[in-house]
């Protein structure tokens, strides 16, 4: 087992609840109603859950005594390996919900994989995390749903998130070396298996939200590679601004 | 109904209260007594959510997970409490939108505290320490308060708020046994959040409204000074347990009252902040204001898809 | 002379032109104009160079080997003593006309004042600055009378601009103890000399540009004593996010 | 006039060129010769404007004081590098807000390279050494190009990018001599930024319209292709007195051309990239269409105050 190729699988998939749990806690207190705010803080807990158990394990295969927030808090923004969707900005509520439904089909898709992972503690996390992504998904789906099946104005306001957000739908299925090699070794998962499904699900979703699924082949890479939006700058800026202000303090 | 008849029921009211019944959302009650509690209700909703924005300021920069997912779910839990207080106003027949309203033209008050700028992180320990401090004081004999929706309310809230008092104690404790950079940081929170703290409880008796009536219903069970001196002679050993000083050179343990005596509060400071000139009212009206305005059209649109996912009901029903 | 007053003086001067020209700085690009992007970089860039100079005077007196950048860089959120005035956002262009008016109307009184201090470097620090500041008041003031003399949108807009930041005019005139050591030493400001000539001079171009001058008698302090608003901290997380992360090397 | 009459003007007015006089804004020239030179600058200027985006994410964040100024100074040239070219388009008799809205529909273009994120501080300095040097290999023919207005402004672009060149070598230079995670910074941002800046020199001439007009007007004087090798030419040496690794497998030295070979640019990546679909082409166009909308109410103030004051003036003369 490539053990370096196995910490930068983790990583990969704790990076992108990290930062979407990131993305979803600047909203907390300025949603359009109390139950979203509710709602929103709810998903970006189960996310930093999640992301505790990855980091954890990453730590612990790294072996060099780091804790889950050096590897949260403590990294370049080079080294951060999450997808380009989910460091994209709240813009709208629509946005928000599009960001979130985009990811949470895809998640969902990959959460039922992990659970067959040869790894136990993948596997594990798995169990736990299915529950969770199974109502984030139905709360992102019905609101995508409410807001293209809403008002004129609430229709073109989704459809305007989903087309921009489209772009970054094709990178989910990327497999960067690391990946290629714990799918070899059963570990990780092979995310084209279901990369029709994906697509399938949320063109089902979005038919059904009376909303245009997009057509463009053009789509948007680069945060699976260290490479991100102009974005991810301002969220590292201060997510891990205390950390680096005071280092080596317990908190 | 006659005036006769009105103060019939007004004394049978009473009588209920005075024997530590519940009145119930349905039952009879006074108008003022309807008004008065949509008033403190409501501003204890408002402050709910106004409060969730002090905190939420932190959680982009919370230093670790634990702490980042600590402060998610108290802000959380903020947002709850909110959501129920407003439940129980609507069960008096206003709406939440009329709530809203009162709040964004300044008509509904909010705890004068959160109009206080958050700037380090151990604000995060000493707003759990003091406030929620401070607040449960407030809010635990509301427990047996006479309205039946207010009173089941604040026994949730004040369980969740105690859960936030002692881990914002926690907090605290943590830097203080951590580097002298971390005490120093919560000394400088307990500095700057005492003095507001106290006046949290509210003015003196001597200015206070409403009190006479609000005990007679159990909306107030003791005059804000006997809280405030609870809160004082609650919290000064917790400091002393903390290592840190509380910032008021009159503080001094009065043996023969049994409890502390203090110094004199600056209550011009405390009124500039009431009638929305403290340092932080603009940014939160701003932040709630524009929250409610920006999210307009997703309200329109769930409203909207309501509507059309009942009248496709309707029509595969015919 | 107390050296520690000099130093803590001298910082609270240049914090104010730091924390200005941040703000300016986000600007650039995204102003009304061309010609205001270029004006706006102008004073960021003349703040910048004040700024340099201040600290590099301040960590001379301090005599630790520290540099201009670490004094600008490298203090805690509660060391930096602007006043609240500078920090607060870009909320529109009126805005950021009203703070700079309202800044540079104090700044050129002080600059006329400081060319008199015992300390040499300080006064040859605002020589060199007044005909910079003279520019920039000229600049905004100019501003303000086009804004609030222009159309009914722009008066509401510089008028609301203007009710809210007057709030922080007040905190200008504080004296900390260092001034007031630093003042009886000539070496000082003594800022309350001119702070009627300030409210008169500010009032005399507010009414010109047909505005309010407002009445409220409210005023919010706190950045002289460091204890900002709630805007400092994403300031400072942008701007030290560099040489927190990268510590000790040169750029 | 009839067509004869124009085909002297056009044979006039070609020789003219020849004898490598300037063309003035008020000459006759040939519709064509306007129409070219509108687009040609426009996106120039559009380039610049848009060029201050990428760049101008990193003043809030540039690591000394030093650094900060030297890229606000950087930026702000470039603004006034826009300035004159609008205003030598606006010879032309097009107007700033025609241009602009061009820009802001998509009609027009701008240099592709502004579409690609800023991630670290190092790549202002690629940016400097490395668009900034293709650019200037770009404008240099052009201080001789036939129209005057544009010659003339490109003799000042050309003098301020190259110090601006020189200034994101020294960045460069710095990081290289700096620590291992600064030279590893430095590397990575050549990574990043030298496929789009040979990219940025245009399609390979097989591609390549509107060139040999071009051509004959001074508009260009080189082909792509040419002006890409002699960008590889002037760049690689850089390179390795930085120490830094091109990368490019195929970058050969050619003793034969005297010249380098290199590998295959990624054409696909290109077009893509110029049809909008580029990793901050939405975040780009988002920035200035907003800053234009948000600045409506601004401009429209300026200008009714500069009509009012005109207005004032007459009453006054009367």
């Amino acid at each position: 087992m490539n053990k370096k190729h196995l910490f930068d699988y983790i990583i990969s998939i704790a990076d992108n609840s990290l930062i979407l749990a990131q993305r979803l806690g600047e909203l907390c207190g300025h949603g359009p109603t109390l139950e979203t705010d509710i709602a929103g803080t709810n998903i970006a807990l189960d996310l930093i859950g999640q992301t505790r158990n990855y980091y954890q394990y990453a730590a612990q295969i790294q072996g060099e005594g780091k804790t889950e927030d050096d590897l949260a808090f403590l990294r370049l923004e080079r080294e951060y390996k999450n997808v380009l969707l989910v460091e994209q900005p709240n813009e709208h509520f629509g946005y928000v919900m599009g960001r979130q439904f985009l990811f949470d089909v895809y998640h969902l898709l990959f959460m039922n994989e992990l659970l067959k992972s040869k790894d136990e503690t993948l596997a594990a996390i798995a169990k736990k995390g299915i529950k969770e992504v199974s109502y984030h998904k139905r709360f992102s789906g019905d609101w995508v749903k409410r807001l293209g099946d809403g008002t004129e104005e609430s229709n073109q306001k989704m459809q305007e998130a989903i087309d921009e957000l489209w772009a970054y739908t094709d990178e989910l299925f990327d497999q960067p070396e690391a990946d290629k090699t714990m799918i070899a070794e059963g570990v990780a998962v092979d995310t084209l298996k279901f990369k029709e499904t994906y697509y399938e699900e949320v063109s089902t979703l979005l038919k059904e939200a009376n909303l245009q699924v997009p057509e463009s082949k053009y789509f948007i890479r680069g945060g699976k590679t260290g490479v991100h939006s102009e974005f991810m700058g301002y969220i590292l800026s201060d997510m891990q601004y205390m950390q680096r202000t005071y280092p080596n303090m317990e908190w | 109904m006659s005036n006769e008849q009105i103060k019939n029921l007004e004394e049978i009211f009473e009588a209920r209260i005075a024997r530590d019944e519940k009145i119930e959302p349905k039952d009879w009650m006074p108008e003022k007594y309807r008004k008065t509690h949509i008033r403190q209700m409501s501003q204890h909703a408002h402050s709910e959510i106004v409060g969730m924005l002090p905190e939420g300021n932190w959680i982009s920069r919370a230093p670790s997970l634990r702490r980042k997912a600590a402060l998610l779910a108290k802000v959380q839990d903020e947002a709850g409490h909110g959501l129920y207080l407003y439940s129980a106003c609507e069960t008096l027949g206003i709406s939440r939108d009329e709530l809203y309203e009162q709040l964004h033209s300044g008509k509904a008050k909010y705890s004068s505290i959160f109009n206080y700028p958050t700037v380090t992180w151990a604000d995060m320990g000493a707003i759990g320490w003091l406030v929620d401090g401070a607040a449960i004081i407030n809010q635990v004999p509301l427990c047996n308060t006479s309205f039946g929706p207010y009173a089941r309310a604040m026994v949730r809230v004040c369980k969740e708020e105690s859960f936030h008092q002692r881990q914002g104690f926690e907090i605290m404790h943590k830097l203080c046994n951590g580097t002298p950079e971390q005490k120093d940081m919560a000394q400088d929170a307990l500095n700057r959040w005492w003095w507001p703290s106290l006046m949290m409880l509210g003015p003196t008796d001597a200015e206070s409204i409403h009190t006479e009536q609000s005990m007679k219903w159990k909306l107030k069970r003791k005059s804000n000074d006997e809280l405030r001196q609870q809160f004082i002679d609650q919290t000064v050993p917790q400091a002393d347990v903390l290592g840190l000083t509380i910032p008021d050179k009159d503080l001094k343990w009065n043996e023969e009252k049994g409890s502390y005596d203090f110094g004199e509060i600056d209550w011009d400071e405390f009124w500039q902040v009431v009638k929305g000139h403290g340092p932080s009212n603009k940014k939160r009206m701003k932040a709630r204001v524009g929250a409610w305005e920006e999210g307009a059209w997703v309200r329109d649109a769930a409203m909207a898809h309501a509507e059309k996912k009942e009248a496709n009901k309707l029509k595969k029903a015919i």
